[in-house]
């Protein structure tokens, strides 16, 4: 791989801003400033990020209901899915969907989704579209560990496969689908061991690491692209806050949650870049505070922003 | 005008449409060579190609949750689903996902989806092969649902289904795709959310769907001869519904008697009742009738499914309750 | 009498058929340890071990269909779906399979399957975990659909819901989960088909579902300061529905209103106003009102939220109108 | 494997019957005796016979669409079978389920079923039952090759898995699904393959060579009784008829057809027993014989039935 150092530290600085967004969410969210119920991304961000740097201008993303990190690593605007967690008019969604639904259709960001196991025909679709106009465009769906006993990902990655649909299945394995972990609520330990029932190709790699998941995500796309068909990518991971804010994670313990701490993408990837003598400490505190600095603004922008007023109760439920 | 019937009338829709646009393109089981598994696609894949025409796995989900990706995408997608009743394991991908999507994404998308399924009673395919699902379709706010009833309005309203920016579904009736009848020449669109008077009459409105509306019409037949004349509204489209057509028609005869093959309970007649109880009161000078199957799954034995389907004869007695 | 919440009352519920009945289980996402998403199975996986608490995959489609495998085998399964917005990725497991069984096997098959799941609007959960979608339950010949609006109809009527030798939809409304109320002491069954008249009145007849019994009941307490007196009719059961309570009801005071929080355009309120402008058309002195949240998926924004569910005032105007 | 010659025979009978009950439907629908549209088992008996010989008493079977051969493989009688498809009162269901929904609870039938991969789920689940009430029976299920790209097959294999239920999954690949070849609906060669994904035993057989299948269910079964959980059994063969009568079988070629035909599952068998010298011709012809009298009387018995009045239509929805 040869990245440059801009492209590194862009990537480091997209972690950043994950994790921050996530924890400005999270302390908004205790203090009662954010309706309804957000999912976190804290601790799985080199998964979003190693996968998306690898993306285009005609290739979409489909997500879940953890769906922050997506759209940011994505490049979805922080103000407007702020805002839109807020609830407020200048949010992605003039406050309709909130944070499980937080979607940009132009910048090929097909949305989080409050259905487990929903992106992945959707994300089909999308790169159905892409092959069909011959826009040399992919799709990527995101998923996790749960979702892949979705009656979705058996008929998706089917689909995908003979129609050699240019797709990267990414599943986000934090061992964890709500209370159930992965030992129980499937008899496999690799999720991508199950490819093989779909004849295509399935890798495993740790979801900790950018640069691995970079790296399998960017074969995947190239395939993809070079139209051989989908690609099933397990990155295993771990989410480091409770499966909604609120959680009080009875079903697992402190030592495991404390194990994973350790080993947070975004330490890791630091550590890396400081190891290659690409940055320095002073570079990263400087870009932790520009990510400090986006992050309050965001917050800024969505305080600010209006409430949708009730005429928009009835609008756009039709395309007119 | 043409001749064709209702299955041929899908046919050149689906034809033209593919020819005016090439972002339309078919996708279901058994679609391609075999022509779809009542004959309605025979020919498209020789013409378009199959690039366009698509056979898929037997996997309904992973059918219509493409066209949903397929649409925000660009595309505009004809899914077939070979049965109604198979609606309820692809459920999720038609209701939570594409009726939604625009709403949920602050209006910033566009699911252009025309999805193709059959209704109804007829053939002895029992419990799991012959309903009429329409009423649930009509409580999904974002989609459209259509329901003609004869092959100019199979035709018209087709075009205008795949033509229009929301997902759609439309719904053939089995029994429907041998009938003959008139069809324009050329470009034909009929506009969805207009009912179309079948046979004016004073004395009593029958809104009636799908194959009831040639049920209604021979009712109106039988009646006439004893000079009760019926009114046979065809709503075509439950979803936009014409409501002004069926208010201005009972204010007219202040009587209504509602088909639909559909069990009644739960069934789109008790909206029409519900509509008119609401905004027609005034007009109405007996009670709200509604005619429609019993309470109870499509059974196979041959006397039974036929009992079961509203006939000619229930119409009738349903009118005289109330004339 | 005890007090307690509605959550608790079906907790009891549960675990007293579990106690009386080996055959019953639970099975479902998260309803062991986690005691399921809102805290309802809390402390049954300790009672009753996880042989008869079982927590699954997500995998709705296995869930219902291994419930209804299990129950034709001799089981009594009680699966909890997370949301009800969900069950459309396990409809055809409740709707073709569970629900139709006995009809196609000629009478020969039991599937006393009562399935819990969670409606409703008011936590900021938007389109796809805040929907009231009973209606297209009251359209499936087989099944019966369950919808208590406080903690002893709750834990009375899931009793006798776990009793049933039918498919039975239990429909618990996330807002009442912490309403507090009386419930007898010792065993208590309500049977099912028993409207409840939770307020009587002579002026206006309000039928009202779930939650919205309870603004209802608000409603009458507001008008009652202004002299008028409306009757409260909680259904409890929409299938069977309590028809003769309800033409009852309309027969004195001639008036109705409906309120359900679902949308109105194909909901059950249609079904309501269907029978009595067909039953009770005589008893009525004016048009039957519907009160329903608005033709549009549940928005998140809490403005939005707040205007979308149906409140007291929009039940007082529509009163009024027909006063 | 130890077979009395009775064992032997038995199962050689009931292919037969099979066979001679599906023809004389085919003959029957053809003269437009049989109403709705009926799917024949011909060239499919030794699956569901060599299943089924391996089960007992508190065993049960899901089936299909095809469902016949399954149902007289487990022992229902051809009488009420023949009835019900002629939509007669004293058939299996009173004439309201008709070939697609023939069943026999008591006897361990959970019936034919018209949505496509429906009997996995509920397989699963009555396996479930047994296992609960520890009654040491099994559950088999049933479904094609195009019924394993649905949703259910893919929740139905890990609930077992991870429940190790008493259920064994016979895959009937007889490669279509309607008109849709295996190679084009799926991209892999034995559907077996997937059992992987659910971390089973999967095998595939061949599936017109009754002993071959009757050791691999019986294994699987085995398995099942001793509570390791599911296997997943593919079985290869081939419909000789339309996959509905009146199928013009536009997908597929005469020569495939007839090479099939040459692998007939009960020639097969039956020069087997000759070559063991198990049997005679003579003895083969009197079963013969006695099969044919027996399908005889079951087309009598169905036609003699009444036909439901009209009562019929509102019973049975509820039990009381
Ligand atoms: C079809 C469906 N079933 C259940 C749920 C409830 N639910 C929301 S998130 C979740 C867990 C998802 O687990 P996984 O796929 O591993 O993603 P993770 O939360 O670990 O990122 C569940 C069960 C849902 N939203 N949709
Ligand atoms: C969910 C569903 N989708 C589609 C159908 C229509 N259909 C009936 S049988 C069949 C083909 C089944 O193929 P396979 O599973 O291989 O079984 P076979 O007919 O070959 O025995 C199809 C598509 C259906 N009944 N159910
Ligand atoms: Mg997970
Ligand atoms: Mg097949």
């Amino acid at each position: 791989m040869a990245f440059s150092k801009e492209e590194m530290l862009g990537m480091y600085r997209k972690m950043l801003l994950i994790r921050e967004f996530e924890e400005t969410v999270a302390n908004l969210f205790s203090q009662g400033q954010i309706p309804g119920f957000v999912h976190l991304y804290v601790g799985e961000e080199a998964v979003a990020v190693g996968v998306c740097s690898n993306l285009g201008d005609k290739d979409y993303i489909a997500s879940t209901h953890r769906g922050h990190g997506h759209g940011i690593a994505r490049g979805a605007s922080v103000d407007k899915m702020m805002a839109e967690i807020f609830g407020k008019i200048n949010g992605y969604c003039r406050g309709k969907g909130g944070s499980m639904h937080i979607a940009d259709v132009e910048l090929g960001f097909l949305g989080a989704n409050g259905i487990v196991g929903a992106g992945l025909p959707l994300a089909a679709g999308a790169a159905f579209a892409n092959k069909y106009l011959k826009n040399n465009g992919v799709a990527v769906c995101f998923f996790g560990d749960g979702a892949s006993n979705r009656a979705t990902f058996h008929e998706a990655l089917n689909l995908a496969s003979i129609w050699k649909l240019p797709v990267v299945f990414v599943c986000e394995n934090n061992m964890y689908g709500i209370s159930m972990s992965q030992e129980r609520h499937q008899n496999i330990t690799d999720v991508a061991d199950r490819a093989v029932a779909y004849g295509i190709p399935g890798v495993s790699v740790d979801g900790n690491d950018l640069m691995a998941v970079y790296e399998a995500a960017g074969e995947a796309v190239k395939r993809a692209r070079a139209g051989e068909g989908p690609t099933l990518i397990e990155c295993k991971t771990y989410r480091h806050r409770g499966h909604f804010e609120g959680d009080a994670c009875v079903y697992r313990s402190e030592d495991e949650l404390n194990e994973w701490k350790k080993k947070c993408p975004i330490q890791r990837f630091s550590t890396r870049l400081l190891e290659m003598n690409m940055t320095t400490r002073e570079e990263l505190e400087s870009i932790a505070a520009g990510v400090k600095e986006q992050i309050k603004t965001a917050v800024e922008y969505a305080n600010r922003s209006p409430l949708p007023d009730e005429t928009e109760l009835t609008t756009d439920v039709y395309c007119d | 005008m043409q001749e064709m019937t209702y299955s041929q009338a899908i046919n050149a829709a689906l034809r033209e449409e593919m020819k005016r646009d090439n972002t339309v393109y078919l996708l279901g089981e058994d679609v391609g060579v075999f022509g779809g598994c009542f004959g309605v696609t025979t020919g498209l894949i020789q013409e378009f190609g199959p690039e366009r025409v698509l056979d898929t796995p037997i996997s309904e989900t992973a059918i219509v949750g493409s066209a949903v990706g397929a649409a925000a995408a660009g595309l505009r997608p004809v899914p077939e689903i070979m049965f109604m009743d198979f609606m309820t394991v692809c459920l999720d991908e038609f209701f939570n996902q594409a009726a939604k999507m625009r709403y949920m994404f602050g209006g910033k998308a566009k699911v252009p989806i025309t999805l193709r399924t059959v209704c109804g009673a007829g053939l002895g395919a029992a419990a799991q092969h012959s309903q009429s699902l329409e009423a649930w379709f009509t409580h999904m706010p974002g989609v459209k649902v259509v329901m003609p009833s004869t092959p100019a309005d199979a035709k018209g309203l087709l075009v205008s289904s795949i033509r229009d920016d929301n997902p759609v579904i439309f719904i053939e009736h089995k029994m429907l795709y041998g009938v003959s009848g008139e069809v324009p020449e050329g470009e034909y669109a009929i506009p969805l959310g207009q009912a179309d008077i079948k046979r004016e009459g004073k004395d009593v409105t029958v809104v009636a769907t799908s194959l009831m509306v040639h049920r209604a019409l021979a009712a109106a037949e039988t009646l006439a001869a004893e000079g009760v004349e019926l009114e046979v509204v065809d709503p075509r489209t439950l979803m936009p519904f014409d409501k002004e057509t069926v208010l201005k028609s009972v204010e007219k005869t202040g009587r209504l008697v509602i088909v639909h093959e559909a069990v009644k309970t739960g069934g789109f007649g008790g909206e029409i009742a519900a509509i008119v109880a609401e905004e027609g009161f005034d007009s109405l000078d007996a009670p709200i009738k509604r005619v429609a199957a019993p309470f109870a799954p499509v059974p196979f034995s041959p006397p039974l499914e036929a009992a079961y389907v509203p006939g000619e004869e229930k119409i009738i007695e349903a009118v005289k309750e109330i004339l």
